[in-house]
């Protein structure tokens, strides 16, 4: 999309993070678009849900793309992720395609899920996602499950379990930490500390100061970054992916990040000051990319800019492609319950 | 009793017996996630952490398994908890506490403690929330002796079963469906209890019998008013209590009717409907019915998301009315 | 087929049925605590890890959520894992997994990805372990739409279920009762697989049907045995299958003989005589019915630890021959 | 029992463990007779079993004494603890009587829970013990629960939760831990590492070297003990106990120990040496503690002596009284099922 004559990641800018040389200009502008089409994504579902067209809730993740698409930035096609209630960046930025994901919020046989999942299911086999889950803590043993495959079939993939700081104190995050631990397996474990779980606050609900710090009771490497800074959390991804795969085992990843939306679509949010959220909109991750790009002479306003307006136009198409698609039929309610009937 | 009636949702209705509880046994205190300033996510508990404070409306980690654990645990030290899942699929995290401890405690230990503990647990499909937060599980429940398993399907008894939960001195499971939060009802004031074991028989009819659990109340009485008009007149019974079931009532009630329908949303198979049926198919009234007994449960599928769908998946009232000419009229 | 046949115990057949399906694909894979150099706490993987290594083999930690998530996980991820839980019991601590997940992934995810997984359960008392080491707890995994649950009463059923769960793509639950583990009983040689779905008569009769799970079925044939000398011919049908219910083949045997009696030793209330019962009592076999439908089931007790206790707690023979006569002579 | 003229514990002996002095002769004696007791019960219920007196199975702590009475020795009657299928040891050391034991194993009405419960549901909640249990790990969170209880009824009761090192690995000990810690609770938690979760190693099972240094995902202070010397185990729960009985919080103490017969009737030792057996017999904290009371004064042989004698005649006359103690009518088989029925 936006490379030119001299790569612009071989000319020298002072002070330019290292990994945004390793990662080169093509994959920089693709992780930008993911993350700008992750807000376009979840802003205009939250529209679509204003308008009546999607049912139920969700859970938007504006405030923490930079998280989503840094950890994926480091994995493969054929890498694995699960995910967590709050699962639409990671399906976008693991690769997911938009239309269908409009699709399956509205209920539509084209959805990732032919209508049955909807937003707290959202997954993509195919991409190594192997989904949204609408259980906290349900995801993190499932990974652990997906990197033994991988050992045992030899196919190096790498598995990633995001989840958040809540999640940290179910009794799954620490049977499967350990467990991953115990056998060497190539998973890494993302914790998107967005500083609630729900109402509750770190503070109130979790005995340690960083889920990092529980690392070593895992005996593993425990490693905090700054979650809103695409730059630390795609330096500490592919880090932790290199060592999964070389067999040097698992990593704990803490990204501290925000929601700045509430938690779900019936959040009154009585918990949070409107400052500490206005605080974090002002590091917006997105726009902290695209200064650093800037800055650092790895894309251009125009390019940003371009960007900006094909994102707008897959957001428009793929509504469009939502809208149009057919519904389940009612008689094919129990398709899909089993693989053979 | 002379008390005021007003009305009140189900959501309030319970809210004003937990807080009556609580105004009335220093004991009591609820624990859940998210119940304090958030109020619940369904709104139950609402403002009450303000009326009572943190350590009475305690907010939990995201861990059902060890808050259950600490449930059974605080009612063994003398305290009554209230222990609220925010969802009851989440209960499939704590089956081990409710099942191997709080139920068989009692008896493991040959009667030495009481575990005086009230879970509640909102259940249900019909909010477009898909397969994990849409189960009817409360079968599993009312298989496991040592549990006493209730379900209300009106504001009234909402307040009345879980004061009468929090009284018992033995673990009470209380499903609340969640599209009856907001459905509204007559709840007398102060305090008052229904029984944890008898059903209630809310329609009287004679030409056949609906027993049905929670919404699906709300849905049979609506469907046997519509049979009304075509000369269709069911009895519909609440079963109210799934553990222990009050066989009793239904058994005089088919005594009469001499036909049985059961409608619940858990999935049909081995759902609260099978017991029901069995229970009668067993009892003295089987010489007495005139038909296969009918059974409206659950599609034998997790509950899907999409609305039209997710409809499909558990009884609606049309359906019950074509079982009712099915169960009256054969065919 | 024209194989040897000798007589194994139910324990040794369900080892040869796993290093069958290990030597055939390098995909199957064992786990569970203390199936490796400990054989497994009924020594059923025996020197199984020997064999094939500490890799197919796994002793996992004590983490029964976890591991049953890892097997999720593996098998989404290509694998083909063998998960044992040391006793049924503690399945309560994995419910989120094999219902949240296992049973229903593939249905929210609108098909895209199978679930192969297959987990072994020993169930049932009569070791004397008391009330957490002794449920049958098989009824509440039947009520899950995602999962089939089978539960084999002889030698040659345990091998070949096994070697169809294993084959089968979606979450195969197995139920193995721990007094069957000594039994013993020909078992073919090498790969054969005994359908997921479908009950077997084991007794021909014409006066009554007894449906039979597991241990209850070597019980119902003695009893059947007895009930002959005086004149009473029932038969017996193993269900093998409690999802789906193999309906087709009870209702053929009820509407031949009249009258049906379901004997299992889960908690009688919502166990899966209940469903038995049901699904005929809605049948076109209704219509044969000549008696009420019995069911032996167990006491609404957790189970007691004193040897009598225990046996009194699960249906016996001399409970079958009586309810037999019951069923056949009334009263 | 054993107290004349001046105390023993104020005639000064060079390098005596303070806690001896702390403790006092009385109590010392009657830890003493304690592990003794906890020995010859389980002995001779291991021969009552042979002899086919009891049926089902049963978990013997032998070479594990020094652990169970080294904690209670800092608790009052009122306190609680919850205790795990190898509780024998915890309920005498609870004060537990051997007729109610016995007579329990025995399955009679006279038993402490009336024959319904067997080895692995020995309780006795007249004396804080709510109960041995069959589910690893099912105690942990059930004894944070009574802590809390204590807090909130201000009753200064401190909740101890045994359990082992096998358990460790359970989601309930991270979430009750964690738990304990955010609210401060009056719990000790006693890991006793015996290294073996039934035929499973703590290196095969666990990611880290000690089960303590867990405790720091818990911000709690996390203790290493030999379980084998009563004095180091008495040492470290008065520490812990007055911490949580001061608001302090919980405290994790392991205890490094070792159980010398099988994990349980059917095991057939498979994973251990019979060196690395014999090395731990030869630790006997039985014969430790003797050691110790006698080479600091603390108790003549005559006195040791006089205990056992003790011991074996309260040992007679349990089994005389469970055999003589009648079995439960088969028509009570549902009683206790329901505090009213
Ligand atoms: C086992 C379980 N418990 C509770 C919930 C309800 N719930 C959904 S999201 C959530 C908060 C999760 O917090 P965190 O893990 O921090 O993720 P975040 O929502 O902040 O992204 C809760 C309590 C659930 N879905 N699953
Ligand atoms: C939840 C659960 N899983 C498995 C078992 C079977 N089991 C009983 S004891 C035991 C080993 C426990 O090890 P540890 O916690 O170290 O205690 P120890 O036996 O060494 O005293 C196992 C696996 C059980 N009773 N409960
Ligand atoms: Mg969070
Ligand atoms: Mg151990």
């Amino acid at each position: 999309m936006a490379s030119n004559a001299l790569p612009k990641d071989a000319r020298a800018v002072p002070n330019r993070p290292a990994i945004y040389d390793e990662l080169g200009v093509p994959a920089l502008a693709d992780a930008f678009r993911k993350m700008q089409l992750i807000r376009r994504f979840e802003e205009s579902a939250e529209e679509s849900y204003m308008r009546g067209l999607i049912h139920g809730t969700m859970h938007l993740s504006i405030g923490q793309e930079a998280t989503a698409v840094g950890i994926c930035s480091a994995l493969a096609e054929t890498d694995y992720i699960t995910s967590t209630h709050r699962g639409h960046g990671h399906c976008i930025g693991k690769g997911g395609d938009v239309k269908r994901m409009f699709a399956e919020f509205f209920g539509k046989e084209d959805g990732y899920c032919h209508g049955r999942g909807g937003s707290m299911h959202i997954a993509d086999p195919t991409m190594g996602n192997l989904g949204a889950n609408g259980i906290v803590g349900g995801g993190i043993p499932i990974a652990v499950g997906a990197a033994l495959a991988s050992k045992r079939l030899g196919n190096g993939r790498v598995a990633v379990s995001f989840f958040g700081d809540g999640a940290n104190n179910e009794g799954a995050f620490h049977e499967a930490l350990n467990m991953a631990s115990v056998w060497t397996l190539p998973v890494v474990f993302v914790c998107e500390n967005n500083q609630y779980g729900m109402s509750t606050s770190t503070e109130r609900s979790t005995a340690v100061k960083n889920v990092a710090d529980r690392a070593v009771a895992y005996d593993m490497p425990g490693v905090i970054v700054d979650g809103n800074k695409f730059a630390a959390v795609a330096t500490a991804a592919r880090e932790a992916v290199a060592r999964a795969r070389s067999g040097g085992g698992p990593t704990l990843i803490e990204c501290k990040t925000y929601r700045t939306r509430g938690h779900s679509r019936s959040d009154r949010n009585r918990y949070r000051t409107k400052e500490e959220i206005e605080s974090w909109i002002e590091r917006d991750p997105i726009l902290a990319l695209e200064n650093d790009l800037i800055t650092y002479d790895l894309l251009s306003q125009a390019e940003i800019d371009e960007i900006r307006a094909d994102v707008e136009t897959e957001i428009t198409e793929a509504l469009a492609f939502a809208a149009a698609s057919p519904s389940p039929a009612v008689s094919s309610l129990t398709r899909h319950v089993y693989t053979t009937v | 009793m002379d008390q005021i009636v007003r009305e009140l949702s189900f959501a309030q209705a319970i809210q004003e017996a937990l807080s009556i509880a609580m105004e009335r046994d220093p004991r009591v205190f609820l624990m859940g996630e998210d119940i304090g300033v958030y109020g619940g996510a369904f709104q139950v508990t609402g403002d009450l952490v303000h009326r009572f404070g943190e350590d009475r409306v305690m907010d939990t980690p995201i861990s059902e398994l060890g808050g259950a654990g600490v449930a059974v645990g605080a009612a063994l030290g003398g305290m009554l908890p209230v222990y609220e899942f925010q969802f009851s699929d989440f209960a499939t995290l704590a089956m081990e506490q409710i099942v191997n401890q709080a139920a068989k405690l009692r008896y493991m230990l040959g009667g030495s403690v009481s575990v005086p503990l009230v879970m509640r647990l909102p259940c249900g499909s019909g909010t477009g929330a898909a397969a994990q937060h849409s189960q009817s599980l409360e079968a599993w429940f009312a298989h496991v002796p040592g549990l006493k398993v209730v379900q209300p399907s009106s504001p009234h008894d909402a307040k009345g079963l879980l004061l009468a939960a929090i009284a018992d001195p033995d673990p009470v499971i209380i499903f609340e469906h969640k599209l009856l939060y907001k459905t509204r009802g007559a709840v007398p004031e102060g305090h008052y209890t229904v029984p944890l074991d008898k059903a209630e028989t809310k329609r009287v009819g004679k030409d056949g019998t609906i027993v049905a659990t929670a919404i699906m109340v709300v849905k049979a009485l609506e469907a046997a008013a519509e049979l009304a008009k075509e000369g269709i007149d069911l009895e519909v019974i609440d079963l109210r209590s799934l553990r222990p079931i009050d066989v009793p009532a239904i058994v005089a009630s088919v005594t009469k009717t001499h036909r049985l329908m059961c409608v619940y949303e858990g999935v049909k198979s081995l759902g609260i409907g099978a017991e029901i049926s069995a229970a009668i198919a067993e009892s003295d009234a089987f010489d007495f019915l005139d038909a296969p007994i009918i059974r409206l449960g659950g599609a034998e599928v997790p509950i899907p998301y999409n609305p039209e769908l997710e409809k499909a998946a558990v009884p609606q009232v049309a359906d019950i009315v074509a079982a009712g000419r099915r169960l009256v009229r054969g065919r």
